[in-house]
């Protein structure tokens, strides 16, 4: 096999992909390693990480929780090959006309269910010993959740950026807790099909060699640029966007993130988090029904393992092997 | 040999060609499953029959151990009562306006343009507006079925009422009657039916805005659910969700019918004896 | 001072001319057949009478008054279709035209006031022979039953001008003798103005009293819509005499 | 003083209360943003008129800088050609079933069930599996709209054909005509203007669903466009795709009608002289 | 051998039984018209003998054969309404007759094929009048010119026998007499065989060379259903002597 296809969708920290595609700069690395990568911008993030699941794409960018939920869940073996940031502040839980976490206490919270959103909230209400029986969740679409914040019912949102830029910036909007406050635990990944890499490391390489070429030219402000409009902002918002996400410009910062202890620990939330939620599908018995494989060991059902966190890839990028 | 076209297939023959393709999907569907879950114990996307079952039975008839409901009745309520409640109003709306643009030609040059541009701008795109406007509550989401069918409604019983042959609005006149006595007496009447049929027509579109509101914002109904499991690619619900739907639609264009056939046993045999 | 009086009317759509110099005059009681060829204007003379067409120039009175300019319950109509109220009964169909000025409101009547006007509406069915089919539905009836059921509801306001468009032309030749016998009874009974347009030159001479005639006078080749049509004949028929119709046919023909 | 229902309004008044509704509503959208922009001037929900006329000139009449396009054509020609097709292939599934099925009771003992039990489907509840079935290529987006407006084609199509009075159908035989010869000579030319009746019908909702999928899976599209700049409630480019969208939806629906008159002259006649 | 010989057949729909035991047989070149109360079976017997409608019971054979089961270019029909095609015009209804049977493809003719059936239409149409509206789709002809384009079809294909389903029953009188000549006239040169279903005994008696009264013999009150029409009276006329129609219609009334 030697055509392989990836999806992406609009995100900060997965612009660079779109440049990376129009640049050329995965193009060069595609014919590096003699083979075709097609890069696919999907509008919907929940629909590209379905298309992959189902085997439509090797690999796809996603979240840490997402990876977790969808592709492990539905037993499609798979590869955490880039974990290219995490968010620091890029998601955000917003009152209006209240300062302080505590006070969403019997409030209606719009959130997009079950996403990173719903995770970031649970572990905020945790932090101020508060539950989610302590709230009304909303599902919200995220396309409209700008447009329903600024209608009088609602009151407490929880999203991510742009979005969550838009809604502080109006009148009486306060960020009462965000993704800074449990740094590295909101993971961007790009991840690919287990199988597939293992058949073709050289898609991995190629893929991880673009990625590392394209974080280097992102100091370049017609380079960001791009990256803005093709996310229709603006190099302000864009920057601002970036601003709150920890970024892994550097392969080597990369695999240190993986290869700390903290991954375990996060994925050990998240998999809890998922099970309370029913969204790790009907045969999980437990939150360990779905082994994490992390290089700090493996979190969850060692013979069932589905998710992998696989810094050597990106160890080649760090040693400049690739 | 007789034509094709003459060819009428006897009682057991219409039967069993009609059960064949259902027969064809099923079997299709099962060996389709059946392949992908021996590469894919764990795959989502085309669930067993025992999987869809046992789906069934934990949405509608296990308690929901979060919230203590049986989450698919208490979506099945949710989306049945803003579909029904807004389609009632859409056709409430659409028989009043259609009968006062139908039948007075003042008003008619007023409404009937903003009626005819209203139709064509597609609900899903002024969405947010509609949010601003109306909130993200029930409200909201009964507004987008009205929205999105009222116009056509107005249009067809607008449409309806010209199409009553101007001799029996004039026959009423001289025998006396007022622009409000042939509204109701020489109007309505006859326009009851082509309402129940409009209505009919216009269900289907009545569920695509109720899913596409459900699915923006809601905390119950039918297609809240499908776009909430979607997020975990949960088949096994959205599948017999899908059917579910699919009954409820045939049974309201069903009762819809027959409401009239009862009701208007004039304007069937009418229509039956042309 | 004639009961209806037609001063000088001129009818036009747009650029066509359709009716010109009309001046005739009506005496009460008077039956009047309107022939002519298709489109030369007869329904639009009723229209202009009934009150839902207005002449373009001159000027209809009725009884010395101008004409009220829309159909009122004084004059009554039966067009060729589409008289009757489909989703009526015929015993409603005829009831309803008291209900509609009983009832201001509802346009129905209860109690007594129901009682008195299906009595009436009773009465006025009997008369036209529909009383075996009183609760059908007008899809149930034939055609000429239905024709029957238009001219008992018209009768029910007693209108002082009857008005009848190709009441007949939907009819088959048996069921057309039985409703001239109808019509002519009630003619005579009610002391009706009728007006009635018609196709059938011999039932036009059958019938009525009065023919008219309307043709064009004026023809220009050029402009074919450019002259309307006239009453080219004007016969009052003394009804024990009967005429050579075949020749007058002939004679209209030929016009 | 007349009944109200005879009261027509001469042309200068007909003309007159057709633009009032207009001019009445522009007015109340520009005090309405007026009041929201002097209470804060970066509100988006009610751009002024010169932020709107600004961002169709950046749209529109702008090179992109990225890209070098001028993205509102871009999104239009996309948005086009994929509504075009759908609606066109949609018209010949219809056309084709929908004679088939009117004329073989043999074969409409088969399918006719199948369709109506499909026709009540709500494509937007299976929009997942449509997705995965597809997948995201410009065919998905063609399929959602074939398959929302392909069923009621069929169905409207079938009933039409049953309509054709028996006598003709008879007459073409003692006429010595073959089943394909009725087909193609009797029915299909009388079906025709029927066709495209139908086909204006669902231009909505093939809008719609157009919509619906460009906001799912899509780089260039009117739908697609919505939505990105939705996250922004970039309401002064909104509203003008929506404005935009309503004239195409009403260019369409007036050429199709124009395109009936022009093309089945025989039918509009005998429609008008009924 | 008769030319069409019907064998004991009966015709019932479900439950209810329409026609019995009717054993008739037809000479070549009669004119067999129809006559009876409606809804006692006449369209029924026409449409067997057309092949659009199966026996319940017996046979009908053409020429000593079985009939084909199913219409075909040796039976043509017109209908009261629906019989000719709305979407072409005068001559191009006609010519389909022939461009049916001679492309089998497109049922189109081209070239010269194509001027010699526009010919023989052409004369067709000339034979029923209608050389003045050759090129007219049928909504603008009136409801006569429609018949007379129906019959022209029909007589495209030479059929043996042509069947006429109360052909005139929509036509205004005046314009049925001048049908009566033209299908005289149609029937006399063609040597056709043809069967006439009307409502009008006056007309059956006046065009017919032999008319067939259908009434029920046997009636059983509490199933009215139970018992089905037959051809009570079976008279040849001869066409020389006119028959006392009036007699005639009065002893078919009372039955
Ligand atoms: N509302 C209208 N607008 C324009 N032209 C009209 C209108 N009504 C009738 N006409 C035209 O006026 C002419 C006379 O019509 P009218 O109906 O009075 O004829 P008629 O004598 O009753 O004919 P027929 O015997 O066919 O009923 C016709 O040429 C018709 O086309
Ligand atoms: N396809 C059918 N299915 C059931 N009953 C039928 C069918 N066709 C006709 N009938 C019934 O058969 C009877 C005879 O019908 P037919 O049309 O032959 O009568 P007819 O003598 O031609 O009457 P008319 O003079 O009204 O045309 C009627 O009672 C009719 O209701
Ligand atoms: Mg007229
Ligand atoms: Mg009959």
């Amino acid at each position: 096999k030697d055509k392989f296809s990836i999806c992406w969708s609009i995100y900060v920290g997965w612009m660079p992909w779109e440049y990376g595609d129009s640049s050329g700069i995965i193009k060069k690395w595609a014919d590096k390693y003699d083979i075709e990568i097609d890069v696919v911008q999907i509008n919907d993030y929940v629909e590209s990480i379905n298309q992959y699941t189902a085997g439509q794409f090797d690999g796809c960018s996603m979240t840490n929780m997402d990876a977790l939920t969808i592709p492990a869940a539905s037993g499609v073996d798979s590869t955490a090959l880039i974990v290219g940031d995490f968010s620091n502040g890029n998601d955000g839980v917003v009152l209006k006309g209240k300062k302080s976490l505590k006070d969403i206490k019997n409030q209606k919270v719009n959130l997009v269910e079950l996403s990173v959103s719903h995770y970031l909230l649970a572990r905020g209400l945790e932090s101020v010993g508060l539950s989610e029986r302590n709230v009304k969740v909303v599902n919200t679409s995220d396309a409209d959740l700008v447009a329903a914040y600024s209608t009088s019912g609602v009151t407490s949102v929880v999203t991510w950026n742009p979005l969550l830029s838009e809604i502080t910036s109006q009148p009486k909007s306060y960020k009462v807790f965000d993704s800074s406050d449990i740094p590295g635990e909101i993971i961007d990944l790009m991840v690919v099909n287990t199988k597939t890499l293992k058949n073709n490391p050289k898609f991995g390489k190629a893929l991880v060699g673009a990625w590392y070429e394209i974080m280097s030219t992102m100091s370049n402000k017609k380079v960001l640029t791009h990256m803005a409009e093709a996310s229709a902002t603006d190099l302000a918002g864009y920057q601002a966007q970036l601003d709150t996400t920890k970024m892994f410009y550097s392969a080597a910062d990369a695999v240190s993130f993986t290869q700390s202890a903290a991954l375990p620990k996060t994925m050990k939330y998240v998999a809890k988090f998922s099970f309370d939620h029913g969204i790790l599908g009907d045969g999980a018995v437990d939150e360990n029904f779905i082994g994490i494989e992390t290089p700090e060991g493996v979190v969850g059902d060692k013979s069932n393992i589905k998710l992998r966190f696989n810094p050597s890839f990106m160890q080649m990028a760090a040693d400049g092997k690739l | 040999m007789k034509r094709l076209m003459n060819i009428e297939p006897s009682r057991f023959w219409r039967t069993f060609l009609t059960i064949v393709p259902f027969i064809v999907i099923i079997a299709l569907y099962w060996s389709a499953s059946d392949a992908r879950l021996a590469e894919n114990p764990n795959d989502k996307l085309l669930p067993s029959f025992t999987q869809i079952s046992s789906a069934i039975d934990r949405m509608a008839f296990t308690e929901n151990k979060r919230t203590g409901e049986y989450l698919f009745w208490q979506d099945s309520a949710a989306s049945l009562y803003r579909i029904l409640l807004g389609i009632t109003i859409s056709a409430a709306i659409g028989l009043i306006i259609g009968l006062i643009n139908g039948l007075l030609p003042g008003v008619r040059a007023g409404l009937s343009p903003l009626v005819t541009i209203a139709s064509l701008v597609p609900p899903m795109a002024i969405l947010p507006i509609l949010f601003i406007t109306f909130g993200l509550d029930e409200l909201a989401k009964v507004m987008l079925i009205i929205i999105g069918t009222a116009p056509v409604i107005i249009r067809d019983m607008q449409s309806q009422v010209m199409q009553i042959p101007k001799e029996q609005l004039i026959k009423a006149q001289t025998l006396g009657a007022s622009t409000w006595l042939v509204t109701i007496r020489v109007v309505l009447p006859q326009i009851m039916p082509k309402l129940l049929a409009a209505v009919r027509l216009s269900l289907g579109a009545a569920w695509l805005f109720l899913i596409a509101a459900e699915a923006i914002a809601a905390q119950e109904g039918l297609g809240y659910r499908i776009f909430l499991v979607r997020r975990y690619m949960a088949m096994d619900v959205i599948l017999p969700y899908v059917a579910w739907i699919t009954v409820l639609a045939f049974a309201m264009d069903f009762s819809l019918k027959k409401m009239s056939q009862v009701c208007f046993p004039w304007y069937h045999h009418q229509e039956a004896s042309k | 001072m004639s009961f209806l009086q037609i001063n000088n009317v001129w009818k036009s759509y747009g650029q066509a001319q359709i009716l010109e110099r009309l001046n005739l005059s009506i005496d009460q009681g008077e039956f009047i057949s309107m022939v002519g060829a298709s489109g030369c204007g007869k329904s639009t003379l009723l229209k202009m009478i009934l009150g839902s067409e207005v002449a373009t120039k001159g000027e209809i009175s009725l009884e010395g008054k101008p004409l009220v300019a829309e159909p009122d319950a004084e004059r009554g109509i039966v067009f060729q279709k589409y008289s009757v109220f489909p989703h009526m009964t015929v015993l409603q169909n005829v009831m309803v035209a008291d209900e509609f000025t009983k009832s201001f409101l509802l346009g129905r009547c209860f109690g007594s006031a129901r009682k008195q006007v299906k009595q009436k509406a009773e009465s006025f069915i009997d008369a036209v022979g529909l009383t075996p089919a009183i609760n059908k539905y007008p899809h149930q009836l034939s055609g000429g039953m239905q024709q029957r059921l238009a001219i008992a509801q018209a009768l029910m306001k007693a209108p002082k001008i009857l008005l009848l468009d190709e009441p007949f032309g939907a009819l088959d030749p048996g069921i057309r003798a039985d409703m001239h016998v109808l019509i002519r009874d009630i003619w005579k009974k009610n002391n009706l103005t009728i007006f009635m347009v018609t196709h059938d030159i011999k039932e036009g001479f059958e019938l009525g009293s009065r023919v008219w005639v309307f043709d064009k006078v004026r023809h220009d080749p050029q402009a074919p819509m450019a002259y309307g049509a006239q009453v080219t004949y004007d016969l009052k028929l003394d009804t024990d005499k009967t005429p050579d119709i075949a020749a007058l046919t002939q004679k209209i023909a030929v016009n």
